[in-house]
């Protein structure tokens, strides 16, 4: 009996149930801690799904080193360089927003440091669109039909370089900054209806759980990168073939 | 036996006066099901769903066997047997066996047995149902455009540049459907954490938790991998980009990689769950706290975690480095310990105890007695000098049936008696149960024991056609097939009764064995939040309580007052006087 | 004796299983019942204890519970260490065997295997060539230098007990002593496509004798080398490449005597000029470069089936090769340019120095190349590979 | 226990440090040093990584729980890389006969 007596005192959320509570939640604490634990979780998952690629990397750039380095060659690091720090921007104002969720400032501060985080965010999708242009056009896109054997660029390719093992570097190259961008773009989409409700002035120093966990996906995306830019990029800068 | 039925009659003289408002009859309408976010429907939609998947997969077992009754290939054409077998692995494995008790008992169980209303993220656990419907659906369409003939293992180069199959799609199916066991994990792990009732302790958790946490560690760490690997060989099919191929100085055998890094996890992924039904089986039907409770607990971790470390084992003949294979042989008879050590813990659990022979319990036995089977052969294929021979031939074929079926399959379909009653509020016919129990097991032997014979003698897998200079492979063909065919008929039966039962069967009592867990403390079936308030634990795991203690706990609805002490329901909760030995 | 050094061979015979035709057989066979010994051992402890619990401990009335019992650390430990040794005893008999059994032994008699949906290609030094059979003599130590043109296969003989993959752009080895004459079947164990079960044979395992006779048989085929030697000439290889002894460098490395040695390249390191070596040489000359030669040999990607390869191959390694030098690859030419003397041969007489082959003359040197895809604008540099 | 608020002071001052990182690694690169500039590259990149991690990410201030969450992540990824390096790193040790 004594069970059944404790069982009915607990069976209310302590604290009056603010608007944004689940039902199946006790308290927005429990819903918060949730939130964060799964996004976290989820984030484990999407290294494992980056990993693969690293994996593909890893044995191919073993077993071909002269051909990425040459072939890295042929990406601009200046244009790298500065996407990254795009990125690397986006994800201050992004930890900014976050903060001022936390701290309780205004809707605008809020949606204004959002939206900057948009912005620097299609500002590294253009500049990654104007790139994978560029390789188009140079015809270094390493799909049957689009990748131009004959192309002069890959004249400089030193001899103990086959094709193969050079397209093998840009197919590398295309997935992986392509799923980093898809991963962006995804991004773009969340962001979008947190910021309409952050201008409704939704958030507030005791919930602001989707602010927090886009936070940690946004600064997730930065990680890849700053992991991709010197494996892509750097990798055969000072190669002069 | 009889007071189960005795509380049973009474029970249902006393609601069919006072009809319950539970989760079933909540709201009506197709609507209500399909937008519903109640973990306990959606269970309900993934059996339905599952069982579909399952016997699409059976049918093409039952061709498989057929076809191999004679040694020419008299049935179907070649291409047409690659396809079937194929079609049989990619539906087993990907769309049942996986989902299986994680998506089903695992989804309906997990928030009652910790004590929560639901799980942590009702929409998207709605949402993995989805997805794996779309992928589902995705890969039958593949099938009925004319199918795919890589084996589910999908091997390229054969995938990728010579299968003129629809390849990409299965792919992208299998792809698509990696993502509702990703959301499925991600919501257990953090239901597990975040959810469990006030004073639901860690070690106070059922195992079934323990292996369903286990589960879900594998589902969030491994399945990204195939993803990401189905998606490259379609992108090579497509584009004929050179990762893997040869030709353009790709790797077949980092395929090989990848894909077993997720594939022999994903044999976990099956077993686990069904390890973590069994305990509940044992400990409720022998009516014993689970002999070593904290082993058998960590023992499931353990598994998940080693069972990342061992996939090269699938590697010893297909040019793998020898000491690569040598490592992970050494590591393969490690993840062997931890389930000797629960078969161990089972069978002490047993000692001294009070066993009915209930159909759950039945499959409990089976399950035991297949498994201890089934994993010391794999501890045999991970000898490497004995696996060079046997690889790829019937041995494995055995093998992994004796896993799959035999293990995933019997704690399937035992963990759905025991909870039957729970889930639907009706008990099944008993008598029927264990017929077919004892049906299911003999025909299973029948089939897969005399394919150890086979693969010994050297019968290799995916064979459409085998020598007729061997007179013996045909009879042990033969001996399968019939078993097959007894297999088929003891899994109709529960089919049968399982869909008579819900509409004719004995109302269940609340907690009808009885047994110890949460999900028996509130009424059969449930209300939509599960129970009447929020539980408070106060008692160990498997700690058999005085009667007044194990029933409903809240405030008395009509037919299931506190502590069962209803007239017409006197101790209804298959109520028991605790005498501490016989 | 055992070719599995340090390991006799046990007398064991398991029933449902193929014959014993190898001198690996025995072993693999023994492990089986050692497995067996174990897995009926333990399968019948646990049956035996569940039945009887089941019996003894079944529920006498509906609502008794018995004393609950909650474990004990003895018995954990007791049951966690004793089967990881039994498993530990497991893995050092499975690894060693395979070890032991997967390192091919020098001056084995080489056969040359291609996979092909859906055929096995088998082709002799001295030159035959079979296709689905392979006739081999027996108590010699045969070894499998293998790939294939296409997919995966894999190469199974379940009365030797071995099996090996044939991975596509790789070589893989397998090597046996056949041990009892008679005709056993080969299978492909691994998923290759429409007619995979339709793609085995038979080995046929001969007396010397009769072996031999069998080889007089396919008596003007020529051998493996000399194939590769025609095929040497028609491609022109021999314009930059010597092959006599002593000769002054052509414009790419004399091979005479090349095949086995460790060969400095381009960069740092070493390769031992082995099969794989060879086979990368023609499809990707520039992989890596002979030290102090040009990158400028043409690529024969598509030119050359992997047959021909083979072939270069049999020829490259009959010119002179070293003995053992640097523990030549696939063995020394003792198995390797074996000429029609050497099949039936014991494994004692093996390891004498066998005849070598004729050496080839070199054809007239025709310095025109076959133009490469981009080498070509540098062909008329003066030194090639 | 409440959310614990980082100072904006402390992102400021993670910010800098990325961007002087990313400079730094950049300019290393362009310096032929052999395989070190691999070795450089990815400390670099580790480092920022866990700049990020604890400070944008708040890990410096979360539970327990989540650092085995990323932990555990990283250990789970070394598996993959690690264990098919086994395979690829020792093929041909195998004495001269098997050719990889």
């Amino acid at each position: 009996m004594a069970t059944n007596a404790e069982a009915i005192e607990h069976g209310h959320a302590p604290e009056s149930a603010h608007a944004a509570l689940a039902h199946h939640f006790d308290n927005l604490e429990q819903q918060r801690e949730a939130g964060t634990l799964g996004m976290w979780v989820f984030i484990a998952q999407e290294v494992m799904f980056f990993g693969g690629l690293f994996l593909a990397y890893l044995i191919y750039r073993m077993r071909y080193p002269e051909a990425f380095m040459a072939a890295s060659n042929h990406l601009n690091w200046k244009i790298g360089a500065f996407n990254t720090t795009v990125l690397i921007t986006s994800s201050l104002t992004m930890a900014l927003a976050v903060w001022a969720t936390q701290a309780g400032r205004a809707p605008k501060v809020q949606v204004a440091l959002m939206l900057a985080t948009v912005l620097l965010g299609f500002t590294f999708l253009g500049v990654k669109a104007y790139e994978y242009h560029e390789k188009y056009v140079d015809g270094l896109v390493p799909i049957a039909g689009w990748f131009n054997p004959n192309h002069e660029i890959l004249s400089h390719i030193p001899a103990n370089v086959s094709l193969g093992q050079y397209q093998m570097f840009f197919w590398l190259y295309f997935a992986m900054t392509g799923l980093h961008a898809l991963h962006m773009i995804v991004g773009v989409l969340i962001i979008t209806p947190i910021i309409y409700w952050a201008w409704r002035g939704r958030y507030s120093p005791e919930y602001h759980a989707p602010v927090e966990n886009f936070g940690l996906y946004w600064h997730f995306v930065d990680i890849i990168w700053i992991f991709l830019f010197p494996l892509l990029y750097l990798l055969g800068a000072h190669f002069k073939p | 036996m009889s007071n189960e039925a005795n509380a049973g009659t009474l029970a249902h003289e006393w609601r069919s006066r006072f009809p319950t408002v539970n989760y079933l009859n909540a709201d009506y309408g197709w609507k209500s099901w399909l937008l519903t976010k109640d973990h306990k429907r959606i269970a309900l939609l993934y059996l339905a769903s599952i069982t579909f998947f399952f016997m699409i997969g059976g049918a093409y077992a039952a061709a498989i066997r057929l076809e191999l009754l004679t040694p020419q290939g008299d049935l179907m054409q070649s291409a047409t047997y690659n396809k079937v077998f194929t079609h049989h692995g990619i539906m087993m494995v990907f769309f049942f066996l996986i989902p299986s008790i994680p998506a089903t008992l695992g989804n309906f169980l997990v928030p009652m047995m910790i004590g929560a209303k639901d799980l942590a993220f009702p929409r998207i656990n709605l949402l993995s149902w989805y997805i794996y419907m779309l992928g589902g659906v995705i890969t039958f369409a593949a099938l009925l455009f004319g199918g795919v003939d890589t084996g589910w293992t999908f091997y390229v180069p054969y995938s990728t540049n010579f299968s003129n199959t629809y390849v990409v799609l299965a792919g992208l199916g299998i792809f698509v459907n990696g993502f509702s066991s990703i959301l499925t994990g991600l919501n257990f792990i953090v239901t597990t954490h975040t959810m469990r009732a006030p004073g639901m302790t860690w070690f106070r958790l059922p195992l079934f938790i323990w292996s369903m946490y286990a589960t879900s560690l594998i589902f969030i760490l491994g399945t990204p991998v195939i993803a990401i690997t189905v998606l490259l060989v379609a992108v090579e099919r497509l584009a004929h980009v050179g990762i893997f191929d040869p030709a353009l100085g790709g790797d077949p055998v980092l395929f090989q990689h990848m894909f077993w890094f997720y594939s022999h996890p994903a044999v976990y992924i099956m077993i686990l769950p069904a390890m973590g039904v069994i305990s509940e089986l044992i400990a409720t039907h022998a009516r014993k706290p689970i002999f070593g409770y904290s082993f058998v607990a960590f023992s499931s971790l353990a598994i998940a975690i080693f069972g990342f470390l061992v996939w090269g084992h699938h590697l010893f003949v297909s040019s793998q480095s020898v000491y690569a294979g040598m490592i992970f042989s050494l590591i393969s008879f490690v993840v062997a310990i931890p389930s000797a050590v629960k078969v161990f813990n089972w069978t002490a659990t047993l000692y001294k105890a009070s066993i009915s022979y209930d159909a759950p319990m039945l499959y409990a036995f089976a399950f035991i007695g297949l498994f201890t089977i089934g994993g010391l052969t794999g501890v045999m294929l991970a000898a490497l000098g004995f696996d060079v021979h046997v690889t790829d031939t019937y041995f494995v074929v055995a093998h992994f049936h004796y896993i799959m079926v035999g293990g995933a399959m019997m704690g399937y379909l035992g963990g759905l008696h025991n909870w039957w009653p729970k889930m639907t509020g009706r008990m099944y016919p008993e008598g029927w149960a264990r017929f077919a129990a004892l049906v299911v097991f003999v025909g299973f032997n029948l089939t897969f024991f005399p394919q150890f014979l086979l693969g010994y003698m050297g019968m290799p897998r995916r064979y459409h056609v085998y020598p007729t200079d061997q007179p013996l492979w045909q009879v042990l063909h033969v001996m399968s097939t019939g078993g097959a065919s007894i297999l088929g008929i003891g899994l109709l039966i529960p089919g049968i009764y399982f869909i008579w039962s819900m509409r004719y069967g004995r109302f269940a009592p609340a907690n009808p064995w009885p047994a110890t867990g949460l999900e028996w403390r509130t009424p059969s079936p449930p209300p939509t939040e599960n129970f009447p308030v929020t539980p408070v634990v106060t008692w160990e795991a498997y700690e058999f309580r005085p009667v007044e203690e194990m029933a409903v706990i809240g405030p008395g609805t009509p037919d299931e007052p506190i502590g069962g002490q209803h007239p017409l329901n006197p101790g209804g909760d298959g109520g028991i006087a605790v005498n501490r030995e016989p | 004796m055992s070719l599995i050094q340090g390991i006799p061979i046990p007398k064991v015979s398991v029933p449902f299983s193929p014959e014993q035709a190898s001198t690996f057989a025995p072993h693999v066979d023994a492990l089986y019942l050692y497995l067996l010994l174990i897995t009926i051992s333990f399968t019948t402890i646990i049956m035996v204890l569940l039945i009887f619990f089941a019996i003894k401990y079944r529920r006498r009335s509906p609502d008794e519970v018995p004393r609950p019992r909650h474990g004990s650390m003895v018995l954990e430990v007791t049951w966690t260490v004793i089967p990881l040794m039994i498993a530990m005893t497991i893995f050092v008999w499975g690894a060693s065997t395979y070890f032991k059994a997967y390192r091919a032994p020098h001056n084995a008699m080489e056969v040359y295997v291609v996979g092909k949906q859906w055929m096995w290609k088998f082709q002799h030094q001295t030159g035959q060539r079979e296709i689905n059979e392979l006739h081999v003599p027996l108590g010699a130590r045969v070894k499998l230098t293998m790939t294939t043109e296409d997919v995966i296969h894999s190469l199974y003989f379940p009365a030797f007990r071995i099996k090996q993959d044939v991975v596509p752009g790789r070589y893989t080895q397998l090597w046996f002593e056949a041990t009892k004459a008679g005709t056993y079947p080969i299978f492909c164990a691994e998923y290759c496509g429409t007619n995979h079960s339709g793609m085995g044979g038979h080995v046929i395992v001969m007396e010397p004798a009769a072996y031999q006779e069998w080889l007089a048989g396919g008596a003007g085929s020529e051998s493996a080398a000399s194939q590769g030697q025609k095929l040497f000439q028609e491609r022109g290889c021999s314009s930059c490449h010597q092959v006599d002894p002593g000769g002054q460098q052509g414009r790419g490395p004399t091979l005479y005597g090349l095949f086995g040695k460790q060969q400095a390249i381009d960069g740092d390191g070493q390769v031992t000029v082995d099969e794989a070596y060879i086979r990368e040489s023609i499809l990707n000359p520039q992989a890596k470069i002979a030290l102090g030669f040009q990158p400028i040999m043409p690529t024969f990607q598509g030119q050359v089936s992997e047959e021909q390869i083979l072939q270069l191959i049999a020829y490259i390694r009959s010119l002179g090769a070293a003995q053992g030098g640097a523990g030549a690859g696939g063995g020394t030419p003792g198995g390797t340019t074996a000429g029609p003397t050497t099949g039936g041969v014991t494994p004692a007489s093996q390891r004498s120095n066998p005849l070598a082959p004729t050496s080839p003359r070199q054809g007239s040197p025709q310095p025109q190349l076959p133009a490469s895809p981009r080498g070509g604008g540098q062909a008329n540099a003066n030194r090639v590979r | 226990m409440s959310v614990h608020i980082v100072p904006r002071k402390t992102y400021y001052m993670v910010f800098g440090a990325l961007i002087f990182f990313t400079a730094l690694t950049v300019f290393v690169a362009n310096v032929p040093l052999g395989k070190f500039n691999d070795v450089v590259a990815i400390t670099i990149a580790v480092t920022k990584m866990m700049l990020v991690l604890l400070f944008f990410m708040h890990v410096r201030y979360s539970s327990r729980l989540i650092w085995v969450i990323v932990a555990s992540m990283f250990f789970w990824l070394l598996i993959l890389l690690l264990l098919t390096l086994t395979d690829y790193s020792s093929r041909g040790w195998f004495g001269p006969n098997v050719i990889t």
